[in-house]
């Protein structure tokens, strides 16, 4: 069997996600055996353009130029898996969704009249089919290897959407939320970092997500009963997935 | 069989190191701001001094007194090591499968409460006592010593009482300590222990020992911070599938499975599929799993329990009713760890109550 | 059948059985002949743990006659990865299989009886050990009904077979499909509708019934409502199955464990616990 | 032949999206453009109005590269906004820290994104598969000991998570670190052999005169403190660094670039780093600096590529260090009340001086937040080494130009997508 073909491509991000694959010390020789690393720009000048079996997709889309390459790169792949937050739900640019662009760009640039952006930074989904998801910011190496390990042989890849607080349980983690009242979002977050936050003593800030069916309005009511104001609710939802729309409806019945 | 004897805090220490001989101790330790089962080395790892406060969706530890045992259930349960969250089934590579080698772990349990001796014999009825075994699990139950602890303090979660699973303990220990003033009441369950407790320096228990026991006991069991009315219970959660309340229960249900997770006789488990990327290899393992997600229910095309509601429905209904159908035991022994590590504090006597049609 | 109460091995972990026979039925559905060491034989209904190591593990129903005791016959629908990856075998390659698992039909309580056997889509494969049985011992039964349902004239199963049954003169079979072409002269409609003309007699008349729930719901209603027993009624139940032998929990239907209670189960024990939504 | 544009529209092996053109009339380069393409991310706009505790989580996201400079730079500027001190183990934990996270980032430049410009290949993967496979494995291991630490006591390589205002989530106690100590007894042997290795590659023979501004501490190589030196005389407290500094947008290129008050060019980096602090070396990093003559005032930025081997050798023997002398504090973090402030600082990521100011509200919400990343302060000094490095070079094959050139952007580990929050997005495609 031909080995897969593989593109990596970046979009609005921090690099962080396709980072993780480089991460991936012990098995990245194993990965480059496995699959045929077509396009990478961060790992190679090689670029190998044409179809792809798997691209992989980091960032979200927040120009007009990023707009028309998603689009191309659709075309020319088999199949689209979008990498972590920014690529799932817009990522942390998302924070400029709804708020006046104008604005932030003035806050940050001395000469604003070159600036051209989108007034919202969305995720790939909103522009093209997504095959695959992969949660996190970032990712979890676990879950990258495991997605390319199970796409190698053709099964589905064990990335539960369940809560956070699964992972927690079966890492032996003592809930802080339970024992120190500690806001926490791990039971409306979709699991997969293993349930770092609690495992250091602090909550879930909520880089993964909505988990499936996620009761958001019951957390929030929660963490009111914990003393959390309407201002920090709303924050704990507006992070790193502040577009994914349980996550943003939540914060907005927060503003 | 023997009679109860008394034995101070030395000689317990010593019953560690004699046990740790061939044996994993478990016992409790306290981490991160509760008490959790850990491997012990001595009684100096234990809590001693130390209680919890819990309630519906909160525990605090504090230090009040000195006694070893004064805290009651926290956050694991011995399930952890005799059903571990994940567990290698075979491996395959190269043409063969090689099954897992069967469990060598040799654990004593120091500290279990009535309702967790309970929650292992009812773990023992799902994984020994159907047409299949689990051998893991058959394997590490047999090789079990068990120093129990009957509680002379409650929490206001448990209600072991109404489940009769506690708080004195039921057959099924080695050993049974009840925490006195000026040492520990032990009783022996069985030759192990028997002869286990033989070996350490003791006096045997006067009439007063007996009766301070009994009486702590006796406080605990007025100490039981919550209720559950078993009569007639079953039939009546399996009657109201359609019970207003199961939609009220929801609307607050996070569907987190932290109930699940914590519970110490819940044992379903899903099964993963392992392989790597660098050699052939695979393997398939189980992984603790719970009704409260999607994916537990998952056929073909979508959840057979979709909704909040019939999650909860399903795991309550099994707890407290159909467990009996098939296991000839209730599923909840009433330790109460469901009610204080849900992070919204929803509680099962309570609901069991509302669906009765009393108080919620 | 083995029932290994007293096996000793780990009842989790399968053997390697291989492929001897591959066919394709429709398209996405192929019928597996395999050989599994240690195989003793199993009863109609029962089902194994197919596996692809590495990809994963399904509840498969055997699908060929249990008087045949060293062929295991499957029959899989590609509808996920297991499935897929387990129909894209070839003759000569291994899976993993475990079983067999599961209560089967019980044909030898229908001894003397009326038999209808009624199945929605890919239900027919595991009832096809049902027919199997009634064909080798046809004197011991009365009228004997196949009512069958597929969705269109290409997704009729094991056609062939179905034209060899139905020369023969003492077995009845219908067939309807739910959408169909001018072309089709059949019948069209959900499978209930085959019932009203149906010749049985239902103070003695045992039903086998497996396909979608709805399915099954409605043909065990309209046989009710027709005067069959709630007793005389069965059905095959499907739920997410981890172990099939009663250990991981996902299977439950109220009080029963569908991979060892069931999967086989009368309508008097489903009839109250199917009427709920969601259990 | 004598009037041409060189130019990559997509810079492979950099961080981020970048590009860059040379453009020759008559034979003389009349322009160099370093060009950042990465979409603007506005995280000053962002920062205004959230907590300060957030801010070490959501600076971290301007760069998975080296997310802990963010998170050190944003702290200490609170901290200093809060008017706290975090000093004794969590001091040092923090340095622990940023010692992985160098490792891990030296390394992936040094060995994944840089070394195959010297070795004359596409990439690592190719260079793997074509006779370096025991160099590239090597790298990898090593590299695995810096993410260790970071995940050791940050939670994870990529966006720690342990990081707080006042110092940790949660602090290891001293048992915890045995399997991570003998990891980098092991690593400090692969870090020896890696300064050799990459001390074995050809340097082209160019130099150049630069200003290089890095931290300086009297007792430390600079990493987490210090006041704000340079090669030619600069010694000013980080406060006084708007004074001294300033961004500009200039009209050629498309990018916010930084520059010394008078206008001119600086170079901040493992370079500056290591000419200006080269005593506060461990031993052995001055030892593996002298065996493969690596002159103590380098001026060759192509050697940079030994000097983060040289940084990354130190950091392992620090790491050790800070290891060995550890003792749990009593408690992770120094608790304070919010109030009102401004706060400044600066921390050496491992590309050069990150640098951040915010102000705060009573309430301990930002009112402003200011960030200058090492990647804008280096772009000028970029632009004027293609414009004297390939000068000379100019009548050779037009691929051999654009790799020099693309070699001599990557001494600079250039992250762009740091740089991002404050460049604008213009795509010269034409
Ligand atoms: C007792 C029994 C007998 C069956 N007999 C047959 C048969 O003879 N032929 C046939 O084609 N199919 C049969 N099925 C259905 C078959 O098990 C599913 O089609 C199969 O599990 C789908 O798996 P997948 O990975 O291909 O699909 P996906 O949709 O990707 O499913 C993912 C996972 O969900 C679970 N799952 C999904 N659907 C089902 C299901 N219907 N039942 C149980 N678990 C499920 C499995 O663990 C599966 O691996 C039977 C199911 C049961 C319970
Ligand atoms: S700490 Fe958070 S993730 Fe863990 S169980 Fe509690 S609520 Fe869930
Ligand atoms: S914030 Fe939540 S999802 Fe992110 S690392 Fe922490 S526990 Fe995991
Ligand atoms: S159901 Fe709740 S109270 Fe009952 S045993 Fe389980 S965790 Fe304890």
């Amino acid at each position: 069997m031909a080995k897969p073909r593989l593109g990596v491509f970046k979009f609005s991000s921090c690099d962080g996600c396709q980072l993780s694959l480089l991460d991936c010390e012990d098995e990245l020789l194993a990965v480059a055996g496995a699959i045929d690393i077509a396009y990478f720009p961060e790992a190679t000048r090689s670029d190998d353009v044409g179809h792809y079996d798997i691209a992989f997709i980091e960032g979200s889309v927040t120009t007009p130029h990023e707009a028309e390459m998603i689009q191309d790169i659709r075309a020319r792949s088999t199949a689209l898996i979008t990498l972590g937050a920014c690529a799932t739900s817009g990522g942390i640019q998302a924070l400029k969704n709804g708020a006046d662009t104008a604005a932030f760009i003035d806050a940050v640039y001395a000469h604003p009249e070159y600036i051209d952006t989108l007034d919202t930074a969305t995720p790939i989904s909103d522009h093209v089919t997504v095959d695959f998801e992969l949660r996190g910011c970032p990712i979890s190496k676990r879950d990258l290897i495991e997605l390319v390990a199970a796409t190698v042989v053709g099964r589905t890849p064990q990335t539960p959407s369940h809560a956070a607080c699964i992972e927690c349980k079966l890492a032996g983690h003592v809930c802080v939320m339970v024992s120190q009242g500690t806001p926490c979002l791990g039971p409306v977050t979709h699991a997969g970092c293993g349930a770092l936050c609690p495992g250091y003593a602090r909550g879930c800030y909520g880089c993964f997500g909505p988990k499936e069916t996620p009761n958001t309005a019951a957390l929030a009511a929660q963490l009111a009963n914990h003393g959390a104001d309407n201002r920090q609710i709303a924050r704990l939802f507006s992070t790193f997935n502040t577009n994914a729309p349980e996550f943003r409806k939540e914060a907005e019945k927060h503003e | 069989m023997t009679l109860p004897v008394v034995i101070d805090i030395k000689a317990l220490d010593q019953l560690v190191q004699t046990l740790a001989k061939d044996r994993q101790v478990m016992g409790p330790v306290r981490r991160d701001g509760a008490v959790v089962y850990e491997e012990i080395q001595g009684v100096d790892d234990l809590p001693r001094g130390w209680i919890d406060e819990q309630e519906g969706g909160h525990y605090r530890l504090k230090r009040e007194g000195d006694k070893l045992f004064g805290y009651t259930v926290g956050p694991s349960s011995w399930k952890r090591f005799l059903h571990p969250p994940k567990q290698t089934l075979w491996r395959a590579g190269g043409g063969g499968i090689t099954p897992e080698p069967i469990a060598e772990d040799r654990f004593a349990f120091l500290g279990v409460r009535g309702c967790e001796l309970a929650a292992i014999q009812v773990q023992d009825k799902v994984f020994m006592d159907g047409p299949y075994r689990d051998p893991h699990y058959a394997a590490r139950r047999e090789n079990l010593f068990i120093v129990a602890v009957n509680c002379t303090r409650a929490g206001a979660t448990c209600f072991c009482a109404s489940m009769d699973t506690g708080p004195k303990v039921n057959p099924g220990y080695d050993i049974a300590l009840t925490e006195i003033d000026g040492g520990l009441l032990a009783e022996v369950g069985s030759d192990a222990g028997g002869a286990a407790l033989a070996a350490l320096t003791s006096r045997p228990a006067t009439e007063a020992d007996l009766a301070a026991a009994a009486q702590g006991i006796k406080d605990a069991e007025g100490q039981m911070g919550r209720k559950l009315n078993t009569d007639g219970l079953a039939d009546i959660l399996k009657d109201n599938p359609d019970h207003p309340r199961w939609s009220v229960v929801a609307d607050a249900c996070l569907n987190c499975a932290n109930c699940t997770m914590v519970c110490p006789t819940c044992f379903c488990t899903t099964v993963d599929e392992v392989s790597a990327l660098d050699s052939d290899e695979v393997s398939r393992e189980n992984r603790w799993a719970s009704c409260f997600t999607t994916e537990f229910s998952y056929v073909h095309g979508g959840a057979v329990r979709p909704g909040a509601k019939a999650r909860y429905r399903q795991w309550m209904t099994h707890k407290l009713g159909t467990w009996w159908d098939q296991f000839d035991s209730s599923g909840c022994t009433g330790c109460g760890r469901c009610i204080t590590w849900c992070p919204v504090g929803i509680d099962i006597t309570e609901e069991a109550a509302a669906i009765r049609g009393e108080g919620g | 059948m083995a029932h290994p109460a007293d096996m000793k091995t780990d009842p989790m972990v399968p053997v390697l059985a291989q492929i001897t026979r591959k066919h394709m039925e429709i398209p996405g559905v192929v019928t597996f002949e395999v050989e599994a060491p240690g195989w003793t034989g199993f009863g109609p209904g029962q089902f194994n743990m197919l596996s692809l190591f590495g990809v994963g593990e399904i509840a498969i129903s055997i699908s060929g006659s249990c008087h045949d005791t060293d062929r295991i016959v499957h029959t899989i629908r590609d509808v996920g990865a297991v499935s897929h990856a387990l129909t894209m075998l070839e003759e000569g390659d291994t899976m993993g299989l475990r079983g067999p698992f599961g209560a089967p039909w019980p044909v030898a309580g229908a001894k003397g009886r009326d038999v209808i056997v009624a199945a929605g889509g890919l239900g027919l494969a595991p009832v096809r050990p049902i027919l199997y049985h009634l064909l080798a011992n046809r004197g011991d039964y009365g009228k004997v009904t196949l009512l069958y349902g597929a969705r269109r004239p290409e997704e009729i199963l094991f056609e062939q077979e179905l034209g060899q049954w139905r020369s023969q003169l003492d077995l009845d079979i219908e067939v309807t499909v739910d959408h169909a072409a001018p072309d089709w002269h059949g019948h069209v409609g959900v499978v209930t509708t085959l019932f009203p003309s149906a010749d049985f007699d239902p103070d003695n008349t045992t039903a086998f019934l497996c396909g979608p729930e709805i399915m099954m719901r409605f043909a065990a209603n309209a046989l009710t409502d027709a005067g069959v027993g709630t007793r005389d009624i069965f059905l095959s139940m499907e739920r997410n199955m981890q172990c099939g032998i009663g250990l991981c929990g996902h299977c439950q239907l109220g009080p029963h464990f569908v991979c060892k209670d069931g999967p086989v189960f009368d309508w008097a024990t489903m009839r109250p616990l199917m009427s709920v939504k969601e259990l | 032949m004598n009037d041409k544009v060189i130019k990559v529209d997509m810079l492979a092996r950099v961080e981020g999206e970048g590009a860059f053109k040379v453009v020759v009339r008559d034979g003389e380069i009349v322009g160099t453009e370093f060009r950042i393409f990465e979409p603007p991310r506005f995280f000053e706009a962002f920062l205004q109005g959230r907590d300060h505790m957030e801010a070490p989580d959501i600076t971290a996201r301007i760069c998975g590269i080296c997310p802990v400079a963010y998170q050190m730079s944003s702290v200490h500027a609170m901290e200093m906004a809060l008017g706290i001190t975090v000093d004794g183990p969590l001091r040092d934990l923090r340095r622990l820290l940023y010692c992985g996270e160098w490792i891990e980032s030296h390394i992936l430049h040094a060995a994944m994104l840089h070394a195959p410009d010297f070795l004359g290949y596409a990439g690592a993967i190719e260079m793997a598969n074509d006779g370096h496979g025991d160099a590239v494995k090597l790298a990898l291991e090593y590299k695995k000991a810096g993410n260790a630490i970071v995940t050791f006591v940050g939670g994870r390589e990529i966006h720690p998570i342990n990081v707080r205002v006042g110092g940790f989530y949660k602090v290891p106690r001293k048992t915890d670190f045995a399997p991570l100590r003998e990891q980098l007894l092991k690593a400090r042997d692969l870090a020896e052999k890696f300064v050799d290795w990459t001390a074995s590659f050809t340097f082209p023979d160019k130099e150049r005169d630069y200003t290089m501004v890095s931290l300086s501490h009297p007792d430390e190589y600079p990493m987490n403190e210090g006041r704000v030196v340079s090669s030619k005389g600069l010694d000013i407290d980080v406060t006084d660094w708007p004074a001294h500094f300033r961004e500009e947008h200039v009209a050629h290129s498309n990018a916010l670039q930084g520059f010394m008050v008078d206008g001119s060019s600086y170079l901040c980096g493992p370079v500056p780093r290591f000419n200006n602090a080269y005593d506060l070396l461990s031993d052995r990093a001055k030892a593996a600096a002298e065996r493969v003559g690596l002159p103590r005032d380098n001026r060759n930025p192509y050697r940079s590529i030994t000097v983060r081997a040289i940084e990354g050798l130190y950091a392992v023997d620090e790491a050790l260090r800070i290891i060995d002398a550890y003792e749990e504090p009593d408690a992770p973090f120094v608790a304070y009340e919010p109030r009102a402030g401004v706060g400044m600082a600066a921390t050496e990521a491992p590309r050069g001086l990150l640098f951040h100011r915010y102000e705060l509200n009573d309430d301990g919400s930002i009112k402003t937040a200011l960030i200058v990343p090492p990647t804008s302060q280096n772009q000028p000094s970029i632009e004027e080494d293609l414009q004297s490095f390939i000068g000379d070079i100019l009548d050779q094959p037009d691929e051999d130009i654009l790799l020099l050139c693309e070699q001599t952007i990557r001494n600079y580990d250039p992250c762009i997508s740091c740089a991002t929050h404050f460049l604008e997005l213009d795509i010269d495609r034409g």
